[in-house]
């Protein structure tokens, strides 16, 4: 299959700094991709390279067969990329509705779908952003991308602050996605053993370098890289 | 012995102390700054009357300053306390004293009495409000300072101030020779206290509310109280301008308690930068020069210049010169400062191998 | 008393459409431009110039007076103000005060200093009365534009996902980006329907408040008054302030003559006292 | 029998027709290591809020230590010993990580007024700062501003500002958000040792940690509390299975 | 040999502008027909902005007098400045010729101080005398809220009483005021004969258009005003509503006179047919007046010098004779009531009746 993104030696970063360093991957349709990494690696900037917030040193983005590469971030989303990001950027002055209704384009991810996937935002509808608890906001923030309904999504730290249960559902829905409708994803996570379960390829990131590629499965059990690049399972 | 973590510790804590101990010396520059405006007495007579001006506006702008660099109110009515302590100093010369001095405390008073009950009207609301507020408050005041003319003179000024020669030895002389040396005075001193304050613990609790006045407050800082504080202290350092512009100039007029004269203070310490207390002295030095040799070029257009100069400078980068001198100072001092490898060193040691 | 009522709503109406430009940029954009003034001095030269030295009907010259800021403010948003969005309030008031001097120097330098003079076409002038109550031609008409276009404005910035989208790039420039908004197409024409406005605002006021080149400095304050009293989140606020300090300012300079210059402030410092984020704001 | 430090009863708090806070009635007794776990929206931060003085309640009060404080503003709980993190990082931008600690330990020192004394000379206030970096794991960044650390540093650095106010009851709203699973152990290992006096009431959606931190769990469903009890009881309640943890209870 | 240096404190930018604007053009007029030699000796101008704001005027002359040792100091476009200079002029011995500035008692403040524009009183205390003889006797007053408008509210209430009319209402506006509609409700529903209207130029447009728009005109109430109100410079631009206005004023553009002719037509050719009013006019007597002192003085430019040789100096100015007095060191001259008409398809203000030789009632 041809790759949906590719990435041929990806330089980036804030400013004069690079942290960035040369990475280069690709990712089939229907692929979802686990990164993982320490603090500070470069996750985030990585994600947020791919949408186009960095400043570009070198290298090029693909997708889908068009050239990213130069492309301001809103033309980056009309090619197919859904953003969540980090810190999960709830328009405040915007109601819960507003906030998914603004940016939706047609497509199969409608609002109707995502209240249905987060039953939590019909009940707060009405309540503008900043009036929201720290997990409403982050399932605003991934209904937000779905229904741009983009070829790939790039969810940086999609579970975080989730009740337990909502991570399992989410999860599942993240898997069924891309499992059932070809969207793929780029997820950045710190639960390692809980991302590997739903993904195909794992990539684990390294002062600004790709140190770790594989699949998913195989790096769940390499016990010693998870331990030597991410510090856990090691105890 | 020492374990590995007591090493690392006390390490750090060695670091530590050699960045507590940069805060507050005097660097080269600041030191080099001094020496100019002292020499300046000297080697520019003519000059005098433009810099006492500049010296007044600059004290000025170290009054928004410390409201707005430290604290982080915004503010568009410093004229309120800076007319209020210039008609206090006036007034006092023309009913009860003459002496300088004196009416320098007077209006510091003066101004820190204005300033404190405004202050209250300041603590809820954002930047706009705060900005309407205290153009509101400095609005009326100064329609009162109109009605008021019996006492003030109203818009033709206030007649009759005579100031006593400074210690009763020095005339403030139509040249300004004694206005500028004792403005200048007066300005160290007050700039030296802003530097004290700005290192105690009083200043920092500032800087965190100007930075997150939700987490300030969560780690105990009294916030409302620290503001009003402060915005009275920086009433009490307008009022002191109010009082040299007063004494220097031996004449008032409404126009102290202008909005244009709140907006020019805000604008030169814009100009100069916020937050290291030399701002208003920088922004009001080159805002003057700059006016002044325009408007002899061009008496008529003057204000267009201004104005390009005014946006180029903000598109260019309004810290630009901040950093130069930054980096001069970083360049002129660096001998004298090996805190900066020291922290280096043990940035690498305390990495975990 | 009742005609009294009426001048009082007539300011507040020039008040009104004079400021809902600023409650554009400022109060939706974020953006504190005190250059405002400047846009609707551009509108009131562009009207006085048409219909006093080529006799261009009046009506016709309100929408090009709107269209000429407008295309004035969507070039100087594209060149300068494009710049200044992720800059602090500090350098937008630095910047936009020396377009402000700039403009005032300009229009000195082209025009003179002297006040001009609208010549209005005669339907306009005069008055009339309805049940005992005289009313100005000209007052009258002010009304109704400003009345439908504050309802026009309400409707399209709350209602339209336009409106929304201007919200969400005004909380978060990057984010909004990151999730497909124009921001920069956004950004640039609601900055010229601003000017616009500012300008359609100084054609209309040009009449009653007079014109020259410190038209901008003159009346910064009062635009600034309007929008903090009003609040910051919809365009229904700056109405009813504008009317409520139209109407304060004539019934007291009515009864109180010599209160006449203090009324302003202290109904804009009594409203922010007690409503920091004026009249009308969303949660804080 | 072990003394109650914070209570609160009849805790309400309403937003328009929402009851984020519905009746509480909760102890927190001394020394406890408590956590709060719910569904998202279920009203923790709000219950935190009210706990600190950031939204006052709708009814109902609050006590710290036997003394009503419901009416006390913010920084007077936080000098009596009742201190907070946040669930989203609240830094100073401004100020570097060694400037933004030294002025919490001296306003808790009640050197907060000292206006004329410069802030780094209180005696011991070095290695107190030093003590915390290396805790947080913050020595190699002691000297950047706040606003440049990345998110992980900033995170520490929020606990480390909570922990440098020395204090009683410590609120901690998601304190392991951000971290990597690698430093959650040592962070949570850093707030378990602190004093066994300090009682802590932990918010955290991570149910690894809070089995292993908490000897206490209050499940907070829809404003109300919804249970309560030991890991153990909790860990096996089947409604709070249903309503909250999933499958996690046996992660 | 040295030149005599003046300098020429004026707003060019700011409030009062507009007076700057012609003291600058009635600057450049004079020059051009008078040469730069006065007394024997070259004279300069040093022309100064102080943007209408006292305390710049102020620095400005210091720097003048210190810097480039100016010894005449003159210009100054309204009250205020003139004031903060004073204790200047007097300290260092500089006259200070005003060439705007009308508030009757700043002549006290510098007796180095000389006038060549009016006073307030001068003109209020004319029109006061002037509107009972005709008709007019019960008044409303509306003046601006300085000053000024202060002094000429007094006057005219003064006069206007002791020749058997009243004023039954004082209004004051605020200087900054956009909408006068209050105070015109106000004004007309006191039901007086007659306003006495005195607002800076300018403002005076919208005052009679909102005079005219409020049917007041055709209510029977005339407007008697300070020359101000009708300023020349804009007259023409005021269009309808003008006309008929009847004020008090020193000078009109259309004095009949070969003086004014020729002042009319060199300030024209020098300006771009720029229209001169009674601040061109009291810019260009105080140029005249400093030339010809120069000229008694032989150049001679001493303060205490200069000024006895002013004193009681008789100018055939372009407003009619005037003269310095001697005691007070103020203008004397003609007061004209004029009506505004349209003469040539231009509006002026043609005067009817004159007061020949007036003083300054308030210094009297
Ligand atoms: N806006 C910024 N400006 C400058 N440097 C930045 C900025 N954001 C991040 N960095 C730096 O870039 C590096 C990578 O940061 P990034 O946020 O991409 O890491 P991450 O892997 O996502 O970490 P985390 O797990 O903490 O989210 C860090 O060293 C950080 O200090
Ligand atoms: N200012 C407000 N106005 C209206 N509703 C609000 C406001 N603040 C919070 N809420 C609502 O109150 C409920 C409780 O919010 P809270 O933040 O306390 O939840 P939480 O338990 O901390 O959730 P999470 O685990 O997701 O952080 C939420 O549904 C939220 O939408
Ligand atoms: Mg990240
Ligand atoms: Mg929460």
């Amino acid at each position: 299959m041809p790759d949906l993104l590719k990435i041929d030696a990806l330089s980036a970063g804030y400013g004069k700094a690079t942290v960035l360093h040369a990475v280069s991957m690709a990712i089939e349709p229907g692929q979802a991709v686990a990164l993982l990494g320490r603090n500070g690696v470069g996750k985030t900037t990585l994600l947020n390279t791919l949408i186009g917030l960095t400043r570009h040193h070198g290298g090029t983005i693909d997708l889908d067969g068009a050239d990213l590469t130069r492309m301001a971030p809103e033309r980056r989303v009309e090619a197919g990329i859904g953003w969540v990001p980090q810190e999960r950027g709830i328009f405040r002055s915007l109601t819960v509705e507003e906030n998914i209704t603004a940016v939706a384009r047609p497509g199969k991810w409608t609002l109707a779908a995502m209240y249905q996937l987060f039953p939590r935002l019909q009940e707060r509808r009405g309540n503008f952003g900043n009036q929201l608890s720290g997990g409403e906001q982050q399932m605003l923030s991934i209904a937000r991308a779905l229904v741009l309904n983009p070829k790939i999504l790039l969810l940086d730290e999609p579970t975080e602050g989730l009740a337990p249960i909502i991570v399992e559902e989410l999860l599942a829905a993240i898997r069924r996605i891309v499992r059932d409708e070809g969207m793929s994803a780029i997820i950045v996570e710190q639960h390692a053993q809980q991302i590997l379960a739903i993904t195909d390829q794992a990539i684990i990131l390294d002062r600004g370098a790709i140190a770790y590629s594989g699949q998913s499965q195989a790096l769940a059990e390499d016990r010693q890289t998870l331990s030597r690049f991410l510090g856990v399972g090691a105890s | 012995m020492m374990s590995v973590r007591e090493k690392r510790q006390s390490a750090t804590a060695e670091a530590v102390r050699s960045v507590m101990k940069r805060h507050g010396r005097w660097s080269r520059l600041e030191i080099g700054f001094w020496l100019i405006a002292v020499a300046a007495w000297f080697l520019l007579p003519g000059e005098h009357l433009i810099l006492t001006e500049i010296v007044i506006f600059a004290i000025l702008a170290l009054s928004i300053d410390l409201v707005l660099g430290y604290a982080g109110i915004v503010t568009l009515g410093q004229a309120a306390m800076y007319g209020v302590g210039a008609y206090a100093s006036g007034l006092l010369s023309i009913h009860v004293t003459g002496e300088p001095l004196t009416g320098l405390l007077v209006a510091a008073l003066a101004g820190a009495l204005i300033a404190f009950p405004t202050s209250f009207l300041l603590l809820r609301g954002a930047d706009l409000t705060r900005l309407m507020v205290t153009l509101g408050v400095a609005a009326v005041l100064h329609e009162i300072a109109n009605q008021a003319s019996w006492l003030t003179g109203g818009a033709d000024g206030l007649q009759g101030i005579a100031i006593d020669p400074l210690f009763g030895t020095f005339e403030f002389d139509i040249y300004g020779h004694t206005g500028y040396a004792y403005s200048l005075v007066v300005l160290f001193i007050l700039l030296l206290l802003a530097r004290f304050v700005t290192a105690s613990p009083f200043g920092y609790s500032l800087k965190a509310i100007r930075d997150n006045p939700l987490r300030a407050s969560a780690v105990g800082i009294p916030v409302k109280a620290r503001l009003v504080a402060v915005y009275t202290l920086s009433g009490a350092y307008a009022g002191i301008a109010g009082a040299l512009f007063t004494q220097t100039q031996q004449f008032i007029s409404l126009d102290v308690l202008s909005f244009q004269k709140s907006a020019d203070g805000l604008m030169v310490l814009v100009i100069g930068g916020t937050g290291y207390l030399y701002g208003g002295l920088v922004g009001a030095l080159a805002y003057e020069l700059i006016q002044d040799a325009l408007s002899s070029v061009t008496p008529q257009y003057w204000q267009f210049w201004l104005g390009a100069l005014l946006i180029a400078f903000v598109i260019t980068g309004r810290d630009r010169p901040r950093q130069l001198i930054n980096s001069i100072s970083a360049r002129i001092s660096r001998p004298r400062q090996p805190g900066r490898l020291d922290a280096v060193t043990v940035a690498d040691k305390g990495k975990p191998t | 008393m009742l005609t009294l009522l009426f001048d009082g709503l007539a300011y507040g109406m020039l008040l009104f459409v004079l400021s809902c430009g600023l409650a554009v940029t400022l109060g939706l954009m974020n953006f504190i431009n005190l250059a405002h003034g400047a846009f609707a001095m551009a509108g009131g030269y562009v009207t006085v110039l048409m219909t006093n030295r080529w006799g261009v009907p009046f009506l016709l010259t309100l929408p090009i007076a709107f269209m000429v800021t407008a295309i004035a403010g969507g070039l100087l948003e594209k060149a300068l103000y494009c710049r200044l969005y992720d800059k602090t309030h500090l350098d937008q008031v630095l910047f936009s005060i020396g377009l402000v001097f700039i403009a005032v120097a300009g229009v000195d330098y082209l025009m003179g200093s002297q006040q001009q003079i609208l010549n209005l076409p005669d339907f306009l002038r005069g008055r009339f009365t309805v049940g005992g109550i005289g009313i100005g031609v000209y007052r009258a008409f002010l009304v109704v534009v400003c009345g439908l276009l504050a309802i026009a404005l309400q409707l399209i910035l709350a209602h339209t996902r336009f409106g929304s989208r201007l919200r969400a790039s005004v909380d978060d420039r990057r984010v909004a980006r990151g999730v497909g908004i124009r921001v920069n197409v956004i950004f640039a024409v609601t900055f010229a329907i601003g000017s616009g406005l500012a300008g359609l605002g100084g054609a209309l006021g040009a009449e009653i408040l007079g014109l020259d080149p410190t038209f901008p400095l003159k009346f910064m304050v009062y635009f600034l008054i309007v929008v903090s009293v009003g609040g910051t989140s919809s365009m229904t606020g700056p109405l009813v302030a504008s009317i409520l300090l139209g109407v304060a300012d004539v019934l007291g300079k009515y009864y109180v003559p010599s209160l006449g210059g203090f009324i302003i402030y202290i109904v804009l410092v009594a409203v922010l006292v007690l409503r920091p984020h004026g009249l009308f704001s969303r949660a804080a | 029998m072990t003394a109650v430090t914070l209570e609160t009863r009849n805790l309400t708090k309403t937003f328009g027709a929402l009851m984020a806070t519905t009746d509480v009635s909760f102890r927190l007794e001394k020394g406890a290591r408590h956590a709060l776990i719910g569904p998202n929206g279920a009203g923790k931060t709000t219950f935190i809020n009210l706990l600190t003085g950031v939204l006052k309640p709708s009814d109902g009060s609050v006590m710290l230590e036997g003394k009503d404080i419901t009416a006390l503003r913010r920084e007077g709980r936080v000098q009596r010993g009742l201190v907070r993190t946040f669930q989203i990082n609240q830094l100073f931008a401004g100020l570097n990580v060694v400037e933004s600690l030294a002025l919490v330990i001296n306003e808790r020192e009640g050197q907060g007024w000292r206006w004329l004394k410069p802030a780094f000379d209180a005696p011991g206030i070095d290695d107190e700062i030093a003590g915390l970096l290396s805790d947080f794991g913050l020595d190699s960044v002691f000297d950047q501003p706040c606003s440049a650390l990345p998110y992980g540093k900033q995170r520490l650095l929020e606990i480390a500002l909570a922990v440098a106010c020395r204090p009683k009851v410590l609120l901690l709203d998601e304190p392991a958000a951000g971290v990597p699973e690698a430093d959650r152990k040592e962070v949570m290992s850093r707030l378990a040792a602190l004093p066994a006096d300090v009682s802590i009431l932990l918010i955290e959606h991570d149910m690894d940690l809070v089995f292993n931190f908490a000897n206490r769990i209050s499940v907070l469903v829809a404003g109300a509390l919804f249970a309560e009890g030991s890991v153990e009881e909790i860990s096996k309640d089947q409604r709070v299975k249903q309503v909250y943890l999933g499958g996690a209870a046996h992660a | 040999e040295d030149p005599v240096k003046v300098g020429v404190v004026i707003p060019l930018t700011g409030g009062f502008q507009s007076n700057g604007r012609q003291i600058n053009a009635a600057l450049k007029a004079f020059v051009a027909t008078h040469g730069e030699k006065a007394g024997g000796k070259q004279v300069q101008f040093l022309v100064k902005d102080d943007g209408s704001v006292p305390d710049n005027a102020l620095r400005i002359s210091q720097e003048l007098v210190t810097n480039d040792k100016v010894s005449i100091l003159t210009g100054f476009g309204n009250t205020p400045t003139a004031l903060s200079v004073a204790q200047l002029s007097k300290r260092a011995k500089i006259p200070q010729v005003i060439m705007v500035a009308a508030t009757s008692s700043i002549m006290k403040a510098s007796p180095y101080m000389l006038r060549t524009s009016w006073t307030i009183p001068q003109v209020a205390s004319a029109i006061g005398k002037w509107a009972p003889e005709n008709g007019a006797k019960k008044f409303v007053s509306v003046v601006s809220d300085y000053g000024p408008g202060k002094d000429a509210e007094e006057w005219f209430a003064k006069t206007i009483e002791a020749n058997g009319g009243t004023v039954i209402s004082k209004l004051k506006v605020p200087l900054a005021n956009p909408d006068f509609a209050p105070f015109l409700q106000r004004a007309a529903d006191e039901k007086p004969e007659a306003l006495f209207v005195f607002v800076p130029t300018g403002a005076g447009a919208a005052f009679m258009k909102q005079f005219v728009e409020r049917g007041l005109d055709k209510s029977g109430i005339k407007v008697i005003a300070m020359a101000d109100v009708t300023d020349d410079d804009l007259l023409n631009s005021m269009g309808d509503p003008a006309i008929g206005v009847i004020t008090g004023g020193p000078y009109s553009t259309n004095h009949d006179s070969p003086e004014n002719k020729a002042f009319v037509e060199a300030f024209k050719k020098n300006n771009d047919g720029m229209r001169p009013n009674m601040v061109a006019a009291a810019a260009w007597d105080a140029l005249d007046l400093i030339y010809k002192t120069l000229d008694k003085t032989k150049g001679e430019a001493d303060g205490d010098t200069f000024v006895e040789a002013a004193k009681g100096m008789q100018i055939a100015s372009p407003r009619g004779p005037i003269s310095i007095d001697p005691d007070t060191r103020d203008i004397v001259q003609d007061i004209y009531m004029r009506k505004v008409e349209r003469v040539g398809g231009e509006l002026y203000n043609t005067e009817f009746k004159t007061y020949t030789a007036v003083k300054d009632p308030a210094a009297q």
